[in-house]
């Protein structure tokens, strides 16, 4: 296998791939939000469960279809939000992720890689008020029917 | 026909030498390039047509008296006749250039369908239309009250004609748009009976021959149509320009849809006229360089000639539908070989077709991944994307073979 | 400031040797080029960045995972932040590429204008606009039921500011649409007192830079205008591409202009959501060598600084403006050197403009004649058209000598 | 002078610049129209009057401004059509008055020479019903005000 393939599909990706943590849909979550990637079509939907508090995580779900990293970058972030507060997570940076993920992406695969992130930054914001990601118009609809 | 076609087969390898993209190595690999349904690479003849014209004939055209000037405007009018005898349009004058097929279905969506539709009036689209010949529509049908309605795919995968008169039920069908050959399955649609349909209802036809007129001979006269559009950068021309042709008699009695210079016959407080085709459609500096560049590559393509471009396009599909399906746990989308262009639509066990392109480009293979602009037919489908592999007049059957063995490295990384 | 500009004085001898245009003569005489406020000519080292790109770089952008896209994807967003900082724009995304300023104009005359006007609404636009800053208001007004006023010019043929409150008059002032530099006059309009004024009124501010960007620094936030466009093709860029900034509060809250592939988030037929900026605004494949194109003519004209251009330009406006008062019955339009941009409008005794270009033309002098777009103007200078000679940074003196050499020629057909 | 100069603005387009022939109004013509060059916003208006059989011309005269090239061709045209019939002019080809104008024109100076002819069959056109000179949608006005 090539250096670049063992770079991007390294094991861990893989195992959050095929086995992600958090995935499922939270009935009467706190905060949800549905996401998509316009380049592939896909779609996340994230489900966020607050504690007594109603400020702190305690649990984060999400569902949905998604290429590797896409799945695995969100699955990742359930792992690293549960226990933060709604504004913590509102300005967590995405370098902290992308950390995590630990692998070189380029700009398109990035935009897969933030799906989660940003989703559950609508979430947030659309329950708690907290800021939008920047660039962010907050995913408002717009029917056309 | 607007032009007469060679009918010797086209020598691929040897065209390849005029596209330098191919000078390079990709991770180490040759460029297997399977994406010009997105859009195609250059040949060095359009580019130098292009830099000459900077270098010798460059100046604003239309206003000016002086030689340069001059030059410049034959050029660009030049380039317009070029698209016309392409399209065997019936004058030049019905030829409006654009930045691409988009900003020309947007014009006859804005300057004719915001002025023409209203309630009780439907606009009817099929599903397997590219968003650029699909959300326009919509939005203008939303915007005039009009009712926006889609011509389903059979179970082949084909237009439903069947479904057509369920489809102007109870409504007055004022546009039918359809596309001329398919950029995620490459079906090739049926469009003389299309427009025949939407004549005898008195709806107009707009047809979008962006994925078309590259691989084809295109012929708005035997078409029937009454506006198509195409873009330059699918068929070795630069990006920024395309064309939408229009029947005169429609443009002429249309309200233009850009404003501002060239555009104008004359501009008063009072009132502003506008003026003759095409210019009347065309505001602002035109897109002149890339007009003379689009002319370079048709004057290229016919070279070769549509037969043998088309012909040389079947034999791979073909080859590639035949080598795919080799491949286990491989789904192809789309018609038989016999009546699609180049392109293979496919997805590859539940690998997601990100995931499949991003190993594949680590082989050197260059593949679409993604919805192709074309989400209701995802939807129909039931996925939310396909890997799609597109050739063209340089594409050869040894880069079907690098794609087949990148789809095995494929599967072990996701085994 | 978006740049810090280099004061030292610019060589045009020098510079003239990177534009291969120069190398030719004309009527076997050297070309005077004095027409570059229609569109520029071009740098070498910009055509040879859009070669390289389509020779190395090429493919469509955004949507494919492979290298080929992503360098293509890489280059298109670098030359929009390029674009982002010749403007000090707050972010890259609120700059949308379009083909020229005239699109851009449009854009914001439709996406904002056709959804925010209605009757008892004011459009104000000037009596010294483009007819791309004036006719899509006078456009938008009457298909909304607003109002379209025009702000009048005073006797020295500048903007008069004291007829700004009766321009208001009894109704709601929604849009002011303005230019900085006006391409007949040169004028440099006081943009900052119009801003302020529209701002008060709870108008938003529309700035057309067409003419101004090639020759000075223009910075949104110093201006504080809501909107503003350009062209690349005056600014030694390619033809086929412009830009339009707008504040993301304003463009985030508008509908879309043209529709289709690239610019949703996702499309069903139950309804189709719009997607982020700035692709909310770039439907179909971007003019994307032309965009590298537009940076590479922004990468010069820095290295250059525009300060250095500006200078340059108002040496030779002054040096114009001395020369053409020695040619008897010679009139000349507009502010004195000091308050304009390299631009001098003249007519020359009752010669018709056009007869004036002509005989120039054979004396190796491009000059434009006519309305240059701006009718309302003409229509108060009492004209029908003017001669105008302008410069840019590789324009020498002795251009200017053969200018006015030509019109003692033109003098002599006429007697 | 120049080869150019002598060919462009030779003799008889000068005099006809500076004697136009026809030049004038006719108070209730018979046929009138406006026409505009959009490249220099120069007008002409063309008044014809009919003889007797209400079909052939009997004068034809013509005002505005405009450079020498569109002025000395209107000039030449108006000695043209007398005596000619409506129908005949509808269907005059411009290479006749290109003749007669007998210099060479580039394009954008073609439009000018051909500014008084095609405004001489757009006012046909209105009056007779004569058909409209290739191109031209009529010069129906579009009021924006
Ligand atoms: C002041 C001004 N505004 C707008 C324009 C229109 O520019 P473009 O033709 O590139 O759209 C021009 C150039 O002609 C101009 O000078
Ligand atoms: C069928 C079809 N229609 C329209 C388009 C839009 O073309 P462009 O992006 O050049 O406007 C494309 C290309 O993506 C296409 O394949």
């Amino acid at each position: 296998m090539s250096d670049g393939l063992d770079s991007l599909y390294r094991e861990i990706i893989l195992d959050h791939y095929k086995n992600p943590r958090g995935h499922g849909v939270i009935e009467s979550a706190d905060a949800e939000a549905e996401g998509q990637n316009p380049l592939c079509g896909d779609e996340v939907s994230i489900y966020v469960a607050f504690g007594e508090d109603g400020e702190t995580i305690d649990e984060v779900k999400f569902s949905g279809r998604g290429c590797a990293i896409s799945q695995a970058a969100t699955s990742m972030l359930t792992e690293m939000v549960q226990g933060r507060t709604a504004t913590e997570v509102a300005t967590l940076d995405k370098d902290e992720l992308l950390e995590e993920i630990g692998i070189p992406l380029t700009p398109v695969r990035l935009k897969c890689a933030m799906l989660g992130l940003t989703t559950l930054k609508v979430a947030l914001h659309k329950a708690k008020g907290t800021p939008l990601p920047e660039g962010i118009a907050g995913f408002d609809e717009l029917d056309l029917k | 026909m607007a032009v007469t076609a060679q009918t010797t087969k086209l020598d691929a390898r040897k065209l390849r030498a005029d596209f330098p993209i191919f000078e390079q190595t990709f991770h180490g690999k040759p460029l297997a390039f399977l994406d010009s349904a997105a859009s195609s690479q250059k040949p060095r003849q359009m580019l130098d047509a292009m830099r000459e014209f900077y270098e010798t004939s460059y100046a604003n055209v239309h206003r000016g008296v002086y030689q340069l000037a001059e030059r410049a405007t034959a050029a660009l009018e030049g380039s317009r006749e070029k698209v016309r005898e392409l399209l065997n349009a019936p004058a030049a004058r019905e030829v409006i250039f654009v930045r691409n097929a988009t900003e020309g279905l947007n014009l006859v969506a804005y300057a004719w369908g915001l002025n023409n539709l209203g309630p009780g009036d439907i606009v009817l689209v099929t599903e397997l239309e590219h968003h650029s010949n699909w959300v326009p529509w919509q939005y203008m049908a939303k915007k005039t009250g009009a009712e926006f309605r889609m011509l389903p795919l059979d179970e082949h995968g084909e237009l439903d004609l069947g479904a057509l008169d369920e489809a102007a039920d109870g409504g007055n069908v004022k546009v039918v748009a359809t596309g001329l050959v398919s950029n995620s399955l490459g079906t090739i649609n049926p469009v003389e009976k299309l427009v025949a349909w939407a004549h005898e209802r008195g709806a107009i036809f707009v047809c979008d021959a962006a994925q078309a007129a590259p691989h084809m001979t295109v012929d708005v006269q035997a078409l029937g149509c009454d506006f198509l559009a195409i873009s330059g950068h699918k068929m070795c021309g630069p990006s920024g320009i395309g064309a939408v042709w229009g029947r005169a008699e429609l443009l002429e009695r249309m309200e233009p849809f850009l404003l501002g210079g060239h555009m104008i016959r004359s501009v008063r407080f009072e009132g502003t006229t506008w003026g003759e085709l095409p210019h009347k459609f065309e505001a602002g500096t035109a897109p002149m360089a890339e007009a003379v560049g689009f002319a370079a590559a048709i004057d290229y393509l016919h070279g070769i000639g549509f037969d043998a471009i088309s012909a040389h396009e079947h034999e791979l599909v073909s080859y590639a539908l035949d080598r795919l399906a080799e491949v286990p746990g491989l789904t192809t989308y789309g018609p038989p070989a016999d009546r699609r262009a180049g392109i293979v639509s496919f997805n590859f066990d539940d690998i997601h077709p990100h995931d499949v392109a991003q190993i594949l480009d680590l082989e050197g293979v260059a593949i679409r991944a993604g919805h192709h602009c074309c989400q209701p037919l995802m939807q129909k489908l039931g996925v939310a994307a396909t890997n799609r592999a597109s050739f063209y007049l340089y594409t050869l059957p040894e880069e079907i073979d690098q794609l087949v063995d990148g789809l095995h490295k494929v599967k072990k990384v996701f085994a």
